[in-house]
């Protein structure tokens, strides 16, 4: 098998999309000082990158790129889907937001290089590079491979305030990581044995139902789980997403735990679509239903306001662990089909912003009071009414009411419920728009409250702070209002599993 | 066949034998020799399934690197864990599920096709085009050089995470305690004789690697070791974080193989694509640098965050 | 023969890194548990290669050192975590001290 | 089907100045009434180019999709512009009242903002072609009013905001719920005469009937939904006033309307027995309300209790699935918004001016505030139903209606229902007028205007009281509330 030339006529910007973070990444070592505006260069760049590939995407239909001219099984293949697509944007456009939020946090004194603004900003870079190649790989292997690529940027950015109490959260998160992507391995190494191939378009050919292949899916599932934190599996996530600095709490809470969750699709609708079952399917689901009640009710009793944000994230992600059950499941009444599909790809979509605002407003007023004990931020609305209008706007779309996207998610998960006629996982997402509702509205309540003499934020909160919280909060709102878009991408190389269901 | 079915049979009963030892031992240092000789002994069983490439990698990295590392930080690290562990009952329930575990990963081994699905063909067919004669290389640097690439950036990134952990007063400084060993003592006697070795093999793992097991990863923690020991030996200092001759060298790896690989989408028509006629001096090339950054990288691993001021 | 031989003894590994993981306390006995359960599914790997004929599959193997090293970069990264996790608070484990 | 432009004008009016408000600074006055009030006078302008052509028979449409098959659509009908009108008219009023009753008081930024946001969200509502737009405009009214309920930010309001919210996101969680059923089983379901519900079985029918008028009854305050309505009394009055005339419970009103006439069909409704029932609770929350009413010393819980009563007769017309009865409960729509409304203007003026909260300092109030007080009584007297009265015309309506229908006991539903409204609100009446105020004596009088508050306090509730007045007396031109529901009754009924 001699090298063969690219087989694709267009631009490769799905390599483009991924060489851009990881080279911004490499050079801004040596960097030093400059790192940060390398940063702030590369990002806006990014997203014209993500654009250009999604509009590629969009036009030509799905994207392959065989790496090094070496096509799989031998050689490595990226693959861009409508899916990827979208995730690859949401996370330049994520990106975007907590760039020009963190450009004063994270910067050091002319003509000096300190620590956090080095690292931050060159883990950021290879934490993008990292989603990207996950968002866009074809490979079992290589996506292993980025998963750690992915871990090693996280768990820095996690402890990057050196506390004890981050330490700790870090280390833990380090472990059920490590943990995770072994077992992710392991799963892969019994598909390889068995079918000779890592790539996911020819284990879709490959792969049957038997026994091997289900023991490598239950690994490599469970792994994956770890890492998405899905209840009971999700003790790492609050204390370390609330231990970050907020613009770091913001990518890891929004983007870096959708990556081992778009994987669990990736595997379960593309890869092994014909040995899925059903039960799994319904036990995938059960697990994302104890999430959304467990981490509500533990979000609605927490103190501080960026752990009620950090639960609200293992709350949020039962959601989409409910699309597996329910794809496919549309009856014919519907005109949308694959409604869970869309709907749960939307969910992530929508929370990923919603959640990014969430933690940037948390830290703005944790900045602005010095503290982030919800009780004690009496007033605080009044001093900073476009950070809480945010808050409020990003709360909407975690309630999936109106007009937001996580209601039009909310609704295609509905209403994909009732017409397969699995009903209870319709109540489960009811409960959890009303337990969400309670905590969103407990933090809002004191920012909202009128205090004899008007608060004074305790430093000042730079003005393009709030708009990049704002922005990103209107992302959010966005999507319900115009999700038209995103959702037509997305059925570009939808997996026939998504249309059919699993089982 | 039947000795070597008897060695076989004796050197995994004692593979378990110490990986379990490692696990039950009661204090920390036991637990680390324990795995220290385990990264060994699996040494020899990729030498047995074949993969002398692995076994290179196992002994250097798995075994050696890692090893120091464990030993270096429970030289430091004195405390017992003091959170009780899970109960009797619970950990023979843990047990028995990790058991299970085993189990039905031994039934999916056995249960895995004959014959057995492999890319022997491929490989063979497509490794002429790269001149290489060592079909791991080939497979690490050109068909699947975008892992490498990747893991590589996995090196660097778990650098950048060492280092985030220094206080802020401290950056920019040294890592580690600066060595000073007697002058007449074993440890700088070895740092003055094995380093010139360690540098020649070194070299040579990475000039065989081509055709021959070995490569540059296996050459740069060669190389990466026999720097910790001349570091050990008070010999030479751990350079500081700021230095950009040192961040030069780190990045020097990645950076010609991204450079490289973007070259071949002009050359070759594709990303990390390598035109036949100079895809050797190319993956040569590259395999220099990398192995150059490897070793910095690697032993600066080791050496952990910045500790001094600069 | 000593591919399966071997397939079985990773699958033994896995189970004892996977116990020694979730039972021990000490951060540092974790991460050792971690490579060892690791190692287990590299020389699971590594028989997966083998049964491919004499040689084995280089492919397997080229993954596996690329495993090895992703491994020890993690290894490192924990190891400084819980360098300064014991000299901040004196405590090896991430876990946060009963009551 | 006509431009779509118009209803996107329509909700623009409001919409826009709701987002441009929000991004003014606190001080910016002039600009944050300037713009509040063209919104108003835009909106009543373009309504009233509508009522020409819609009388003629023309609709407006405008419909995108959200996702493929799944259409935002608003379209202008009869039913719907009897709603915008009413709430944009009584919208410019509000305004007007709330610039004055608010002075300088903080935060009014966030007030006007979340004000026209509740306007907007209530002309989406009246607008709304299909459920699932009538749905997430129905939400962003729950939204946008609770920032109001709780602007005083003490503790009061907050509990009072808490209670608003869980009764709400509980109805809309029914309301949701009945939704995704119901299009689950038919797909997206729009809003056409006789409803697109027929083949569907009994149960299913049955529950998602429940289900849904269940959801909205919330905000339509049907006992025993209706807790949060009294304590939401805490807010300020013109919240009060968009609360109970202009917005909430009308959109809980409303949305029944739609339910029975356009989402099932009298026919259906009928059909399967689901009116009386309905009818049942609303005649039971009517008295209820009354009785409430009656025990309640503090005038604007009083009034509060009034409206859980009142609002149900507009249920009630429908439930009746009669003509002529659903005539009397789409006129009430408008007839109560004008009455209740002024009542709220006035206790509200009252409060502010002459401190009057109870009922028992309502002595002499009419001298003192001789122009308020004729609003207050003309009010009240439509309430109860005197005639020439706005309020007469409903009740006669569906007096008459019940009787077509064959429901004889609604006719002593409303006979005891106007007798107690008569003893709650007749003393208030005869206080003012008759007793002297504390400490002058009998036969004393104070000059005509002398303690009157601020014109914009005095103007609107004047001005309400005129329309209810005129309403009833003019009840027979085509234009008038009765007019039109008339004419949405002969259409809807194919009459």
């Amino acid at each position: 098998m001699p090298p063969v030339a690219a087989p694709e006529a267009g631009f490769p910007w799905i390599v483009l999309a991924i060489l851009l973070p990881l080279a911004g990444m490499v050079a801004a070592l040596p960097l030093g000082r400059h790192a940060r505006a390398l940063a702030l260069l590369l990002i806006p760049a990014g997203l014209v990158v993500a654009l250009l590939l999604a509009a590629q995407v969009w036009r030509e239909g799905e994207v392959t790129y065989a790496l090094g001219g070496w096509t799989p099984p031998l050689g490595i293949a990226l693959r861009a889907d409508g899916f990827s697509a979208v995730m690859v944007v949401t996370t330049a456009v994520v990106l975007l937001g907590v760039a020009l939020f963190a450009q004063s946090s994270f910067r050091a004194p002319p003509g000096e290089e300190t620590r956090a603004a080095l690292l931050f900003w060159a883990l950021l870079l290879g934490l993008w590079g990292a989603l990207n190649a996950a968002f866009l790989g074809n490979d079992l292997f290589n996506l292993y491979v980025a998963l750690e690529l992915l871990t090693l940027a996280a768990v820095p950015m996690a402890s990057l305030e050196a506390r004890a109490e981050t330490l700790a959260a870090a280390l833990r998160y380090l472990f059920f990581a490590l943990a995770g992507s072994v077992l992710y391995l392991l799963g892969a190494v019994l598909l390889y044995g068995a079918y000779g191939t890592l790539d996911i378009t020819l284990l879709a050919e490959r792969a049957g139902p038997e026994p091997v292949t289900w023991a490598a899916a239950a690994l490599m599932t469970a792994g994956l789980l770890a890492k998405t934190a899905l209840f009971p599996l999700h003790l790492w996530l609050p204390p370390a997403h609330a231990g970050a600095p907020a613009a770091a709490s913001a990518v890891l809470s929004a983007l870096v735990v959708k990556a081992s969750f778009f994987l669990v699709l990736r595997l379960w609708f593309d890869a092994l679509p014909g040995v899925m079952t059903a039960a799994a399917g319904q036990l995938l689901a059960a697990l994302g239903a104890g999430a959304i009640l467990f981490g509500s009710v533990l979000a609605l009793h927490q103190v501080r306001m960026k752990l009620l944000v950090a639960y609200s994230t293992v709350a949020q992600l039962g959601y989409l662990f409910l699309m597996v059950p329910l794809a496919g499941g549309g009856g014919a009444a519907q005109p949308w089909d694959a409604g869970a599909w869309s709907g749960g790809v939307l969910h992530a979509v929508s929370h990923a912003f919603a959640k990014a605002a969430m933690f940037l407003a948390a830290g703005l007023f944790l900045r602005a009071a010095g503290h982030d004990r919800i009780a004690e931020l009496r007033g605080m609305g009044a001093a900073l009414p476009m950070v809480t209008l945010a808050f409020g706007l990003a709360g909407l779309s975690l309630l999936g009411l109106p007009p937001s996207g996580g209601f039009i998610a909310k609704w295609l998960l509905l209403t994909t419920a009732m017409a397969s006629g699995q009903w209870w996982w319709a109540l489960v997402m009811f409960a959890g728009g009303l337990l969400a509702a309670g905590y969103v509205f407990r933090a809002l309540t004191p920012l909202l409250a009128r205090t004899e003499t008007p608060v004074l934020p305790g430093r000042p909160v730079p003005r393009h702070q709030q708009w990049a919280v704002l922005g990103l909060a209107l992302c959010s709102v966005a999507l319900g209002v115009a999700p038209l878009m995103p959702f037509a991408l997305l059925q570009v190389g939808r997996p026939e599993a998504a249309e059919e269901g699993i089982g | 066949m039947t000795a070597l079915w008897l060695l076989d049979l004796c050197l995994v009963a004692v593979i378990l034998a110490v990986a379990l030892s490692a696990v039950a031992a009661r204090d920390l240092f036991a637990a680390t020799v324990f795995f220290v000789a385990y990264g060994l002994l699996i040494a020899l069983a990729w030498v047995r399934l074949d993969a002398v490439d692995v076994a290179l990698a196992e002994a250097a990295i798995g075994a050696g690197l890692t090893g120091v590392l464990l030993l270096g930080v429970t030289a430091r690290v004195h405390m017992e864990a003091r959170t009780p562990g899970p109960g009797r009952g619970m950990r023979l329930a843990i047990g028995a599920g990790c058991a299970a575990v085993s189990v039905a990963l031994a039934a999916a081994v056995l249960s895995l096709p004959v014959p057995a699905p492999s890319l022997v063909p491929a490989v063979e067919a497509a490794i002429p085009a790269t001149g290489l004669g060592n079909p791991v290389t080939a497979v690490l640097l050109a068909f699947r050089g975008y892992d490498t690439l990747l893991e590589t950036l996995v090196l660097l990134l778990a650098l950048l995470g060492v280092w985030s952990l220094a206080p802020d007063r401290l950056w920019g400084g040294r890592p580690g305690l600066r060595h000073r060993a007697r002058p007449e003592g074993t440890l700088a006697w070895l740092g003055r004789l094995l380093p010139p070795i360690g540098l020649l093999v070194g070299v040579y793992v990475f000039w065989i690697g081509s055709d021959q097991p070995g490569g540059a990863f296996q050459a740069g923690t060669i190389l990466a070791a026999v720097w910790l020991l001349a570091i050990m030996a008070g010999l030479s200092d751990a350079p500081p974080v700021r230095s950009l001759a040192l961040r030069l060298v780190l990045v020097a790896g990645p950076v010609v193989f991204l450079g490289i690989g973007t070259a071949g989408l002009f050359v070759a028509g594709a990303f990390l694509g390598y035109p036949p006629a100079a895809a050797k001096t190319l993956i040569v090339t590259v395999e220099a640098a990398l192995t150059l950054s490897i070793a910095a990288t690697l032993a600066l691993l080791v050496a952990g965050a910045p500790e001094r001021a600069p | 023969m000593t591919a399966t031989l071997y397939g079985l003894t990773g699958a033994a590994l896995v189970g004892i890194g996977l116990y020694g993981l979730i039972v021990r306390r000490h951060a540092l006995r974790r991460l050792l548990a971690f490579n060892l359960l690791g190692s287990g599914v590299f020389l699971l790997f590594g028989a997966v290669a083998e049964r491919a004929g004499p040689g084995g599959d280089p492919v397997p193997h080229a993954m596996i050192i690329t495993g090895i090293v992703v491994a020890l970069a993690a290894t490192a990264l924990g190891v400084a975590l819980v360098l300064h996790l014991a000299r901040e608070t004196g405590r090896a484990e991430p876990d946060p001290p009963e009551g | 089907m006509r431009g779509a432009l118009l209803p996107l004008l329509v909700l623009a009016t409001s919409l826009v100045p709701a987002v441009v408000i929000f991004f003014l600074s606190e001080h910016a006055w002039r600009t944050r009434t300037a713009i509040n009030i063209a919104g108003a006078v835009g909106k009543l302008a373009l309504v009233a180019y509508m009522l020409d052509s819609v009388a003629a028979g023309a609709e407006y449409e405008l419909r995108f999709p959200l996702v493929p098959g799944l259409d935002f659509l608003l379209r202008v009908d009869a039913l719907a512009l009897l709603f915008v009108t009413l709430s944009a008219a009584l919208w410019l009023l509000t305004t007007i009242y709330a610039i004055a009753y608010l002075g300088e008081g903080p935060h009014q930024s966030r007030f006007f903002g979340f004000f026209s946001l509740c306007v907007a969200a209530t002309t989406g509502i009246a607008l709304s072609g299909s459920l699932i737009t009538f749905f997430i405009f129905y939400e962003l009214l729950t939204l946008s009013t609770w920032p109001l309920v709780v602007h005083r930010g003490d503790g009061e309001s907050f509990a009072a905001g808490r209670k608003y919210l869980a009764y709400t996101l509980g109805g809309s969680t029914s309301l949701l719920l009945g939704i995704v059923w119901l299009e689950g089983l038919v797909g997206p379901i729009e809003f056409t005469r006789h409803g697109t519900l027929a083949g569907l079985d009994s149960a299913t029918l049955g529950i998602c009937f429940l289900l849904l008028v269940g959801g909205l009854a919330v905000k339509a305050a049907i006992v025993p939904l209706h807790a949060w309505l009294p304590a939401a009394m805490v807010a300020p009055a013109p919240v009060s006033a968009l609360l109970h005339a202009v917005a909430v419970v009308k959109a809980g009103a409303f949305g029944i309307l739609r339910v029975v006439l356009d989402v099932f069909g009298i026919g259906l409704v009928q059909a399967e027995g689901l009116g009386v029932p309905l009818a049942a609770m609303a005649s039971l929350t009517i008295l209820y309300g009354s009785l409430r009413a009656l025990a309640q010393d503090d005038i604007k819980r009083r009034l509060a209790f009034s409206t859980v009563s009142q609002v149900s007769y507009i249920t009630l017309g429908v439930a009746l699935a009669g003509p002529v009865a659903a005539v009397g409960g789409l006129v009430h729509l408008v007839h109560q918004g004008l009455m209740k409304i002024t009542l709220f203007f006035c206790a509200g003026a009252l409060a502010e001016t002459l401190h009057i909260h109870k009922v028992g300092e309502m002595d002499g109030a009419g001298r003192r505030m001789p122009l308020t007080m004729l609003a207050f009584s003309i009010a009240a007297l439509g309430m109860i139903g005197v005639p020439p009265v706005a309020g007469f015309v409903s009740k006669w309506y569906l007096g008459v209606g019940g009787l077509q229908a064959g429901q004889v006991w609604v006719i002593f539903v409303l006979a005891g229902s106007s007798l107690l409204n008569a003893a709650y609100f007749l003393p208030l009446v005869y206080r003012a007028w008759f007793v002297p105020p504390p400490g002058e004596r009998a036969g004393g009088w104070t000059p005509l205007l002398a303690r009157e508050g601020h014109w914009g306090l005095v103007l609107p509730p004047v001005a309400t009281a005129a329309v209810a007045l005129a309403a009833g007396l003019f009840a027979a031109v085509a234009l008038s509330p009765l007019g039109w529901a008339r004419l949405i009754v002969a259409r809807d009924y194919g009459l």
